[in-house]
């Protein structure tokens, strides 16, 4: 295992401690506790917007904390979920009177924890509603969405919402777009190499020097194809084809494409990826008004990457567009 | 033993604690397989808690030492097993509110709460190759035994058997939730590490009253 | 290698090809030549910033062209200069008459080939000024600073001409910032592992599974010592205690703290790495005004970072604060 | 042969052309002990493009002609050594302008520009283990060639001859400049890969001069 870090049962809380230090102007914690994360700044009457998971994927899930996007995070261990009871801490910290919208990935943990936060903070009075997001089309079969892992999509819900909160909307009203972000977002991914989780030292699966998985979760989870190292455009075939067929995207569609880093690979190979991306909904009439590249959900070292296509309507388009500023991702109206 | 009290209660979450302790490695292999691997270290630490807060409260209302000890467990081990654990003994110390001391009446209805809880909170029912299928059967056992005016020692021997015979039971199942859900029909004839830590909770009741 | 790529002889072009597609409103090509990357905006009265080198350490170089940054920038095969006449190109591309500043990092066939374009640039009368980067304190000791390689700092000579291009000043004022920012940076890195150049498509050197090597280049140069894995606040101190005392930096100065993943490092690494680092700097009072952490300068796949420590004074820390906005790198007004 | 047209020199540049890549694998093996290996490569490239240049070009001004073949060399390969020996036919050509026959003396002051501008762009002398140790001795021979009024192909015999003996002058040498400086100590002893390449483009020069 080569990672830069001190003991491994350190590696949550010290990678926190850098963060907090590195960004003391924009992040605090909340009841003396690390693991609960809030924005430094909090604005009156919005509805307040949390969410939480395992660590390990940097920027998810506390790097959208910040302006225009989310307003606490609670953070578990690697690949764990946190506690209801962080959950509820953060709640407490963000919640201005406005109730609080949980955005967070289809995990069983994480809806365990998450409904008790709620059961937990109903009991202080504070209203809480949810969106799970799921999207990952290889974690289960169209007709059952339901059974859909959360991956990067997560991305466009968080900033969905969070633009919607701005403009002081009511919770059902941001809830009701993340809903509809979530709900209009598609993912695919594949992996080329295993990480690690660091108190567990070793790989929990292998990929041969030659081979990759097609569909595999960030987590490990099986994908749905293993087999022989493909070309880049053959790859991206097998992801985006799928993609485009389940929601569906058709032609005249308006899009957002995320090309996300699952964590060892480079941008070089990400725009290559872009480029047959391009090439396909170019061929099928569908348009991009937005693409992001980049980093936005990762396994720590893991070499892979995954596709997200979110369908605009204008709503959602110019939400989209709104600035946000966090310390892992800025962007300015577009 | 005609009830259980509160001394007693204590002596239980202490036998739970060193069986999952010698059980961790088990458990670990077992949650392996399609799993994480993580539940033999996570039910370690969230018996510890529960023993370790067994001892401290105060509390003489029985329902609410529970509830207590749940609370804890919930902030030790935040994850499936860990939160659903805590969930089942919230849940199952609720309808004990009040009691100072448990009959097996109460044991009963403590246990079917215990189940339905976690049945509640992981949108779940029997027959999906989790830790219901170790409890459900748990519960029933014991109503029967009730009913029967069994001895706590013997409704609890009973209790237990029926958890054994619910992991045995689970394994042709098809797992439907979690990361073993990933792994589809694979999961068939695999056995199911939730319904394994069900059955050591079972054991750690029944080890405790019949010493 | 385990790349997602087509053809490796495509590899640059076909990342170019993608970014081109992505960013379509933000960056487009002079003379016909994928290579020669320009801002799609072009500011009258401004002088031009250009850079080039090349390929394979996204989001360095292109990736700094755009508003408050850089104007243009000509592409080089991967770790290979781009031509003379290439950068020629981007030079008249860019020029509004204000003259031309070439920023790049200090190698051998990148300086030949500048050197080549000013000649030829200056036969078309435009005024063309350098500013060569070095800041890699293992490359060369101090007292020949000149022979040291330009690496992840010259992020900050980028954003600091940017800045004071944008306020319409004079190429020599720009020249002069840009040099007083490239003058007051320091660098060190550490490697995992190697990176493979895709047409090579062999790693150019080994490192066991336990091995790191501190001091390496992003061409995989070598470095100062190789030895075993160490912990990351042992990598920090053996990184940072050289730089401090190469300037120096000493108490009571202001300094900006850039950390480089060099590709397949994860963020919570990093993150790690800047713990160690603030209590360093808070030991010596050195204050921080601002942290980048993330990806700058990478050499693909290799694992490892570099820590950079710029230090400030008025004029810099008015630049630094500037916003800028391109498509790999965004700031707000800080 | 008293002096050298135009179709000696693409003549000429035909024969590098093949000498280069007969030396590919070579000079990549020199290039990679302390660089990155494409010298091979890109010396290839840079006189497969120098030939085509010459068959195609209209110039009958000599000097004009080996400019324009530089400038062609520039954009094929802008390596360190594509560069420098573009530099090098770039700052040759221009002291022969005007030229449509080459004598003797003109040889070697193309070579001696042509060394003297390798050396200015690269900022090195002779000593620094680099093209320059077999360029600088070149120039020197036909300087003395040209002055005891020997033919062409003599004087580019010798100068061959100092090319191959600078690259053996050039191992013991620390390098100074590129990648292979930053080896330091570990660089003596190692031949130099672009002096190599120096005296390669002599064997061109002295194999077709003398076929
Ligand atoms: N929704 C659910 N309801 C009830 N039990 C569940 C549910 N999901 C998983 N389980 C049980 O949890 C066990 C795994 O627990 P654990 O290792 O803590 O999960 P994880 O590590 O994935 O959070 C499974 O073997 C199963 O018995
Ligand atoms: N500044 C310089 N001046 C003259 N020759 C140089 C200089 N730097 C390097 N060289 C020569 O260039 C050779 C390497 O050429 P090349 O492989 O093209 O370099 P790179 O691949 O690093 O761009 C060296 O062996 C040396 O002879
Ligand atoms: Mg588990
Ligand atoms: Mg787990
Ligand atoms: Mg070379
Ligand atoms: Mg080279």
């Amino acid at each position: 295992m080569k990672k830069i870090m001190n003991k491994a049962e350190n590696f949550v809380d010290e990678m926190l401690e850098g963060i907090l230090a590195a960004h003391p102007k924009e992040l605090k914690i909340t009841n003396d506790d690390l693991r609960c994360i809030v924005s430094a700044n909090k604005t009156d009457k919005k509805v307040g917007i949390a969410t939480g998971g395992g660590s390990g994927h940097l920027p998810l899930f506390l790097g959208y904390v910040g302006d225009g996007m989310l307003d606490g995070c609670s953070v578990g261990g690697v690949f764990q979920s946190p506690s209801a009871d962080q959950m509820l801490e953060v709640t407490k910290a963000i919640d201005s009177g406005a109730g609080v919208l949980y955005i967070y990935g289809n995990y069983g943990g994480d809806i365990l924890n998450f409904d008790m936060a709620t059961e937990m903070a109903e009991m202080e009075d504070i209203k809480v509603v949810s969106v799970v997001a799921g999207e990952d089309v290889a974690s289960a079969p169209k007709g059952e969405e339901g059974k859909r892992r959360g991956v990067a999509g997560i991305f466009y819900a968080f900033k969905i919402a969070g633009a919607k909160a701005d403009e002081l909307a009511s919770l059902e009203e941001v809830q009701r777009v993340a809903q509809k972000a979530a709900d209009n977002v598609r993912t695919m991914g594949v992996a080329l190499t295993p990480c690690i989780v660091p108190e567990v030292g070793k790989p929990s699966f292998t990929l041969d020097e030659t081979e990759m998985e097609i569909g595999m979760g960030i987590h490990g989870e099986p994908g749905i194809r293993r087999g022989a190292l493909q070309s880049a455009d053959d790859i991206v075939d097998e992801m985006l084809f799928p993609i485009l067929e389940d929601l569906p995207y058709v032609e005249g569609d308006e899009v957002s494409v995320l090309i996300n880093g699952l964590g060892a690979t480079p941008k070089e190979e990400m725009y290559i990826m872009y480029r047959r991306i391009n090439q396909v909904l170019n061929e099928r009439g569908i348009t991009v008004f937005k693409v992001y590249i980049g980093e936005f959900a990762t396994s720590m070292e893991m070499a892979g990457a995954s596709i997200s296509i979110l369908k605009l309507d204008d709503e959602l388009k110019t939400l989209l567009a709104k600035p946000a500023h966090t310390p892992f991702f800025e962007q300015k109206q577009l | 033993m005609d009830t259980i009290e509160k001394k007693d209660l204590i002596d239980i979450f202490g036998e739970i604690k060193i069986i999952m302790a010698n059980n961790r490695d088990n458990l670990i292999e077992l949650d392996s397989v399609m799993g994480d691997g993580d539940l033999g270290l996570t039910m370690e630490k969230s018996f510890a808690a529960a023993a370790e807060t067994a001892n401290t409260i105060e509390d003489a209302d029985l329902g609410k030492f529970i509830m207590k000890i749940g609370m804890a467990m919930a902030k030790a081990a935040p994850s499936t097993m860990g939160t659903l654990m805590a969930t089942g003994f919230m849940k199952g110390g609720k309808v004990l509110a009040g009691k100072e001391e448990l009959t097996i009446n109460d044991i009963a209805q403590f246990f079917r709460a215990f189940s339905d809880g976690i049945m509640a909170a992981g949108k779940t029912k029997p027959g999906n190759k989790t830790i219901v299928d170790a409890l459900d059967p748990t519960a029933t056992a014991l109503e029967n035994a009730a009913e029967n005016n069994k001895s706590i020692v013997d409704g609890l021997s009973d209790a237990y058997q029926a958890a054994l015979k619910g992991v045995e039971d689970s394994k042709p199942m098809k797992a439907q939730h979690g990361r073993a859900a990933y792994y589809q029909d694979k999961s068939i004839g695999v056995q199911d590490p939730g319904a394994t830590a069900g059955a050591l909770l079972l054991q750690g009741f029944y080890n405790a009253v019949s010493k």
